[in-house]
């Protein structure tokens, strides 16, 4: 039996809820798989800055007990870059929509990766913009509708697992909020990662994705999440079938950002 | 008891359910294997048969709105935590 | 003594201030500055970063400072155009910082290495919405050093991004200074007692330093949580910002006199161009006409008392300023009918000679006569 | 020539032929000579390219204008940068030019001392040819006493490597020597 | 007769000007005009595209204008900021295009969903340097579609970018209207004799059109050849584009009036503000005040003759603006002292009530009698 | 005997030369490919646009004879979409930067690369601002110095190509400007791809990047240049050994954006 | 009720509740009766969740504040929406409320008529539940004689999807006979 | 003649130089198989004994400037393109 049902009020900001996504929005059962780490990463909530970029996803941090940074559009990683940068000894997670992370904040998100900054980035996926009202994303598949793709999206998306293995992330990960259970796992895991980590999820966003693309309502949505996607360990030899593959992707350790500046200064410092 | 959450109780164990964060999507609904719960007149989340409840957590897992909470002696008491 | 270049001076006052952050992206004139914050800083054990571009600075800025570092950015017009959302954030959220924006000629790309002072207004007036807004300027090495700290006091003590306006002359050239004893102000904390409200006073308290703390740049109450569509609140906040400044506007208005207690003629001016009006009045001077010079160093929140005050006891004031007309709106708005305003403004890349200024000045004389 | 006050001074020539450092050679002289000084250069694609300039203004006075308008002195290495900044000259100036710098027809003007400033530097052995400006700053001291020898080269003490000092010492005393047989030439009835 | 938001008007209005090209990003208040682009422009052959960010956004909206298309983006606060290094663009290279910016509570993120008029000084001074600016606004459904018309025929009149102000009611309100007709300007294209000069007219020709051309936000000859550190030459065009409004100043300044002739206290205000304003006069008028309403359409460049003219045959000028002070600094700078200039601002996300405006005309009348 | 030595002048805008680059800069010699390219395109120069981003490179389109869009720093892409979607006829060719494409202008880069518009984009990658003054880039390889980095990158540099790769390109090729033959040849391939080609050129900055490595001049660059890369048909079983590979890393035909907005145009015209 | 000039109008309800569909149907039928209307609505994610509403405003002159400030009327779905936004309410205004939206014992306030809305609407048949706005338009044209009813029928007919025009005909006609019986209780002195 | 370039020819074929358009970096010295070129003392490049040029082409190949353009029969005439 999954250890589930767990009572995660100590890690929520209880005046702020309900919060403010959509009945069946994803983003929530993110934010449970951020939660349920948090429980088992024993973080002290004073040293966590959860840092929020501007879309529904971005709103996260208003709704856990931690340290709050919302930001602007597209921008989180780069406010984060300088926090962290400064105090190296917190725990500093990103919570950035799709758009935030892959369309205007494209640049800072590849710059993270390469940089390779002990910094958590959770991109929240869904493959629209959500809070501006269903628009187009980056990551919306080929065809489908939007209000601003209203014939179907000519463009294709973006893999954010391959952008961030090809701008050199050391953890990359995919999840889906069906997979409860390896979710908040991999949260675990990308926070204990001693650099940049990545942790793509794939959300549904049932008021405007699904609703466009006659999806149906969340129930409908997570099983389509399932069909869309493959575990890894389950990828068979006949290859993907237009699946997107789940779970970790890379795992390597390289070179910290903060820790090589330290010992720079530490090389540096003006001797007595 | 924790506040603002309706305590259903089976033994030992219990479902906790705070039904004024429930906005009524019906993933738990669909996630439970035992059918106890169900939607209200108001749209909001109402357990059923209790007696009829096996402390899966699916329902917790699935509810993006963070509704429910279970006592189970393995995860300890609730109220320690409250 | 030390030949010293003005970037240099900037950087060596914002050390001495006590900044321990910058991030920033290379651009001509600014430059300098990082490359030596990049020097500077690691033997300290500050950080240097040279972020993915000028938005990304004023971000990692901002990261930093609510990590408790002093922080600064340098940049120029392209860059500091790319800066303004940012600087609206930072003034949203009261964080402390200095923008260091050295102009050059614009608009656009322009005349990248020569200098201008086109950006007046809009270190104003670039973001959109209202916010307070502190911008300081120099006219000399020495004086880049100490405006400078006091870039940084400024910020520190009100909490808002400051913005220090030098230009591709001065930044790049290079002058005999001794530098100044300076004074520091250092950020400061909560009192140990009671709930901290982390907005509700200029006491300040970075990630990790105690409870919890909640920034956001949608309007917010004293506590950091949003209030996204409560506005009389958010008016309030922004209105209490500004009051700051204005019960402080003495000690925030930084400003240099020659010949203002007998003159009949004032020139108000600033920044790199204050020089030559300096030799202008000397040389008006010693034609037996009384003109005066303001030098203004702090240009915003505009001293329109001070302004006024003097233009009430002259014959007319000529505004000189290497553009085609910015600070003399202000000017004009705050001294009504006072005196005669007249514009003496060039946006060619170069310098007004003392010649030209006291030529304007004497047309003024005459015309008023 | 007899300088005034200011002076304003300008060193023209070729991007990598160092005419930025002898602008901040001659500001920091003037410097340790007590005056008040401002250097500047010119930056950009053009600083490394055809016809780069610096310029120094010394003055017993605070200067008010930091810009130069018309030199005083101009010394000039280039044939591009003689071209670009070789006019105009304030009169009563001096301008110091290298031989192959100055187009034929123009060596004869009465306000211009040639000398070959790169053939003397090139003569000082291995590298030598990089210390045309500083072999062009001996002459400078000599034919316009802006400043003074001792400060000359108390500021290339500060800011030369000291691997390369022993070089630019020997291509200050070249350039003066150099001129020194042009001096009297130079000085002008006032 | 139609029932029509303000954003679907804004959007009718471009296409209606001509306008065949539109990339944007999305937000609040100003999507709504994308997603209507989205709709009208494949059928017409036009494009539309949403980018990466709004800076892409301008940036491809510029690329079109030089392919010859009438070509437009839409925004609000934040994404306007991020536009502003590409307007200064726009305005160094002589682009024709239009920018809306439908305001909304700042600074930063702040109320998202609630109106504004806090933008107007960014929309003329946002951009680095010096630069000819044009810049609208619209009170009613109706006008938002002329004025966007009036918009495209500036931009290609001029070749400038012309920012339209909107605000976040206005964008969402619907309206019953009855849309005008209206005159279409299209761009100049060069006349087929001789050798042309990109930049020495407005006369416009785009790649493709003829002989190769060349486009930078370098300064630049009349050619367009880069001409880097020409500042007398970069100084000459600005002047020259400015002139042009300067010249024209009379058919580019929008406005309406109400008992303009016979008033002794004016209100001046413009966008949605002026709606109220009008009530005001309604409610003035009855109690016997005569009172008139100076609505600007035209806000940049500033109407300063019309402004002094009118201010000088009336006791007081009440500026009204849903802000904390700012086009009120240009009516002041224009009036000097010919009449008492009072301010009623305000940063809540809410409009004045003519009952508001009324009181604050009340209250300057009695302090002056 | 390489077709080699012809007379370019017809596509060099005369009166604008000698251009401005620094002796032995390496962007000369990439000019002359791009010329070279030009002649065996036979290419009407009034249908070609060549976007020039800011930088040293940047400066490119001022040198030809063709139509020249001197953008911002870093959206040379960006200015360039909305022209080709204007006018699909038009060659456009986008010369940039290596801080240009991969620093503040990576977003536009990978949006461009994502939505495969027929633009060709060299990039001209010399490890470093040379515009500015020799500051780091996001190319600059880790341990190298520059003006920003005194003490030597702590930065991973990007792979340009690989970043090309994850986010869409449909042709992507390296060069360098050792390869005087191989390099106008790509162009040329680029520049005949339907759809969005990337053509990494590594080039030498003797003036910043050579001086501050201490690698000495151009004439040495070009061979260093030579011995960090090998060509792809070169590759033994042995690998790479730390060089990297050049040719064609990517050529595939996929629905171009102007081709396939034209068709949706097409489908929503309004019928008579 | 009757009303004034200009006559502000809210509905109020839960996202998907349809309130911006009823504001805008009341403003396109005050256009058909030849009032000038402004509709406005919430925005943003509160839009979408907890309390949405949109308002009209209807005049026989120009309409100078397109913000309503005080409702004259008031047509409420949902209780959250009754807490956010059921007050405050002109003099003489009138409140049509859902019986579930309203918290016990305020039922009996004067100004305040509460009607099964979503009940009736849930009775209509298949996707009736969704119909519960057009019922409120239903009770709203007889208890306040704002618009008139051939107007709202107009209206739609523009804005209805054709496959769901019948169901939103018998949710007004529903609307209107719910409210006939309320209607006289509804009139007060004035 | 090509305008601005110096012509040194060898029977049919021949190199042109600009000579005002080099820039003294030495590629074109370091890659002359013939080994015929050199600066001279304004730091631009000098052809020495066009005798011994093989026309091989890889001094225009390598000169970042332009400065070179052969004139060889299987290239056609230069001044027919002038
Ligand atoms: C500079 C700027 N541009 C645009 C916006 C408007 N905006 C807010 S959120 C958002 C996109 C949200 O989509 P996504 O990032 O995918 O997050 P989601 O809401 O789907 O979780 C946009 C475009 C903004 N706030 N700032
Ligand atoms: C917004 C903005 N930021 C910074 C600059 C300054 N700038 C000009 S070119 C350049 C970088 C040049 O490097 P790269 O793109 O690699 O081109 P290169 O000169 O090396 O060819 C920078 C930072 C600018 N012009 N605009
Ligand atoms: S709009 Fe979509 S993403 Fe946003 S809260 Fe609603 S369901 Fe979630
Ligand atoms: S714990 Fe399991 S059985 Fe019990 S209500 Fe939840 S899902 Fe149903
Ligand atoms: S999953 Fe949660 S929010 Fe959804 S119906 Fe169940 S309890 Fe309510
Ligand atoms: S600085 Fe570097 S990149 Fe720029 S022209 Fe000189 S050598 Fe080339
Ligand atoms: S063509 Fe060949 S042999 Fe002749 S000069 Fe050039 S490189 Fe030397
Ligand atoms: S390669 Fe060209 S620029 Fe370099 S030395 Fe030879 S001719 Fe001159
Ligand atoms: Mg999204
Ligand atoms: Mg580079």
């Amino acid at each position: 039996m999954p250890r589930v049902g767990q009572d995660l009020r100590q890690y929520l900001q209880l005046d702020a809820m309900p919060h403010v996504w959509c009945p069946g929005c994803g983003h929530g059962q993110v934010a449970r798989g951020l939660a349920t780490a948090f429980e088992r990463l024993s973080l002290p909530l004073e040293r966590l800055v959860l840092v929020g970029g501007i879309g529904c996803s971005g709103r996260t941090p208003f709704y856990f007990n931690a340290n709050a940074l919302h930001t602007t559009h597209g921008r989180a990683l780069a406010f984060a870059t300088g926090l962290k940068l400064t105090r190296p000894e917190l725990t500093v997670i990103a919570t950035m929509g799709d758009g935030d992370t892959a369309a205007i904040g494209g640049n800072h998100f590849i710059h993270a990766c390469r940089r390779n900054i002990d910094i958590t980035a959770i991109v929240y996926n869904n493959g629209i913009y959500g809070m501006t009202g269903g628009q187009q994303a980056p990551t919306t598949p080929r065809g489908a509708r939007s209000v601003t793709t209203p014939l179907g999206s000519l463009e294709p998306p973006f893999d954010i697992v391959q952008l961030a293995l090809a701008a050199g992330a050391t953890f990359v990960a995919r999840s889906t909020t069906f997979d409860f259970d390896e979710l908040p796992a991999l949260i675990v895991d990308a926070v204990r990662h001693p650099g940049f980590a990545v942790v793509e999820v794939l959300t549904q966003c049932p008021t405007y994705y699904g609703r466009m693309n006659e999806l149906g309502d969340a129930v409908a949505m997570l099983d389509y999440e399932r069909d869309l996607t493959t575990p890894q360990r389950e990828i068979t030899k006949e290859g993907l079938a237009g699946r997107r593959p789940l779970g970790v992707f890379r795992r390597e350790i390289a070179p910290e950002y903060t820790a090589q500046y330290a010992e720079l200064c530490a090389r540096q410092a003006e001797r007595p | 008891m924790i506040p603002g959450f309706a305590r259903y109780a089976q033994g030992a164990a219990a479902l906790h359910v705070n039904r004024a964060w429930c906005k009524g999507c019906n993933l738990c609904i669909a996630a439970c294997p035992s059918g106890i719960l169900a939607l209200d007149a108001d749209q909001r989340i109402a357990v059923g048969d209790i007696g009829r409840c096996i402390f899966c957590g699916l329902c917790s897992v699935r509810c993006p709105d963070f509704v429910f909470v279970l006592e189970r002696p393995s995860l300890g008491s609730v109220e320690a935590r409250a | 003594m030390k030949l010293i270049q003005g970037n240099e001076a900037c950087a060596l006052g914002a050390m001495r201030a006590g900044c321990r952050f910058f991030a920033g992206y290379p651009i001509t004139p600014a430059t300098e500055i990082m490359e030596w914050m990049a020097r500077l800083l690691p033997p300290k054990g500050g950080v240097f970063i040279q972020m993915e571009d000028e938005i990304a600075a004023l971000a990692a800025v901002i990261g930093a400072s609510w990590g408790g570092a002093k922080a600064m950015t340098a940049t120029s017009g392209p860059g500091f155009s790319l800066m303004q959302e940012h600087l609206g954030y930072a003034a949203m959220t009261e964080t402390p910082c200095v923008v260091v924006d050295s102009q050059r000629g614009g608009p656009s790309t322009g005349l990248p290495t020569l200098p201008a002072q086109g950006d007046v207004m809009q270190a104003r007036w670039g973001s959109h919405g209202d916010r307070p807004a502190i911008v300081l300027t120099a006219s000399s090495v020495r004086d880049v050093y100490e405006v400078t700290v006091a870039a940084f006091n400024l910020a520190e003590t009100y909490r808002l991004p400051v913005v220090l306006l030098l230009d591709a002359l001065l930044s790049h050239m290079r002058e005999n200074v001794e530098l100044p004893e300076v004074t520091v102000v250092d950020r400061r904390k909560p009192d140990a007692t009671g709930a901290f409200q982390p907005f509700a006073s200029t006491a300040f308290q970075a990630f990790g330093d105690g409870a919890p703390i909640v920034v956001t740049g949608l309007a917010h109450a004293d506590s950091g949580r949003p209030r996204a569509s409560d506005g009389p609140n958010l008016e309030r906040m922004l209105r209490r910002s500004i009051d700051r400044l204005e019960t402080d506007r003495d000690a925030i208005t930084r400003y240099r006199g020659i010949g203002l207690e007998d003159a009949d003629h004032l020139i108000l001016t600033y920044g790199i161009t204050a020089r030559s009006a300096a030799g202008a009045v000397q040389q008006l001077r010693a034609e037996g006409l009384r003109v005066g010079l303001l030098e203004l160093q702090t240009l915003w929140p505009f001293p329109d008392r001070l302004v006024v005050d003097l233009a009430s006891r002259v014959e007319n004031v000529v505004v000189v300023e290497l553009n085609l007309g910015q600070l003399v709106m202000a000017v004009r708005a705050a001294i009504g009918g006072a005196a005669p305003v007249r514009h003496l403004g060039r946006a060619d890349g170069r310098l007004f000679s003392p010649e030209e200024i006291a030529a304007a000045v004497r047309a003024g004389e005459v015309a008023h006569a | 020539m007899t300088p005034g006050d200011p002076v304003q001074v300008r060193f023209a020539g070729t991007g990598g032929q160092g005419v930025m450092l002898a602008g901040v050679l001659v500001a920091e002289a003037g410097m340790h000579d007590g005056l008040h000084v401002v250097s500047t250069q010119s930056y950009g694609p053009e600083a490394r390219l055809g016809a780069a300039k610096s310029e120094v203004i010394l003055s017993r006075h605070e200067i008010v204008l930091p810009e130069v308008r018309v030199p005083d002195v101009i010394v000039c290495l280039s044939a591009d940068a003689w071209r670009k900044h070789g006019r105009p000259l304030a009169a009563g100036g001096l301008r110091i030019v290298d031989e192959r710098a100055i187009p034929p027809g123009e060596e004869s003007a009465p306000d211009t001392v040639v000398l070959p400033l790169l053939a003397t530097a090139r003569d000082l052995g291995p590298g030598g040819e990089l210390s045309a400006n500083v072999v062009a700053l001996g002459a400078f001291i000599v034919l316009t006493g802006v400043v003074s020898e001792t400060s000359v080269q108390r500021a290339l003490r500060s800011r030369i490597k000291p691997a390369l000092l022993e070089l630019n010492e020997r291509a200050l005393a070249a350039g003066q020597a150099l001129a020194a047989g042009a001096a009297v030439l130079a000085r002008q009835p006032e």
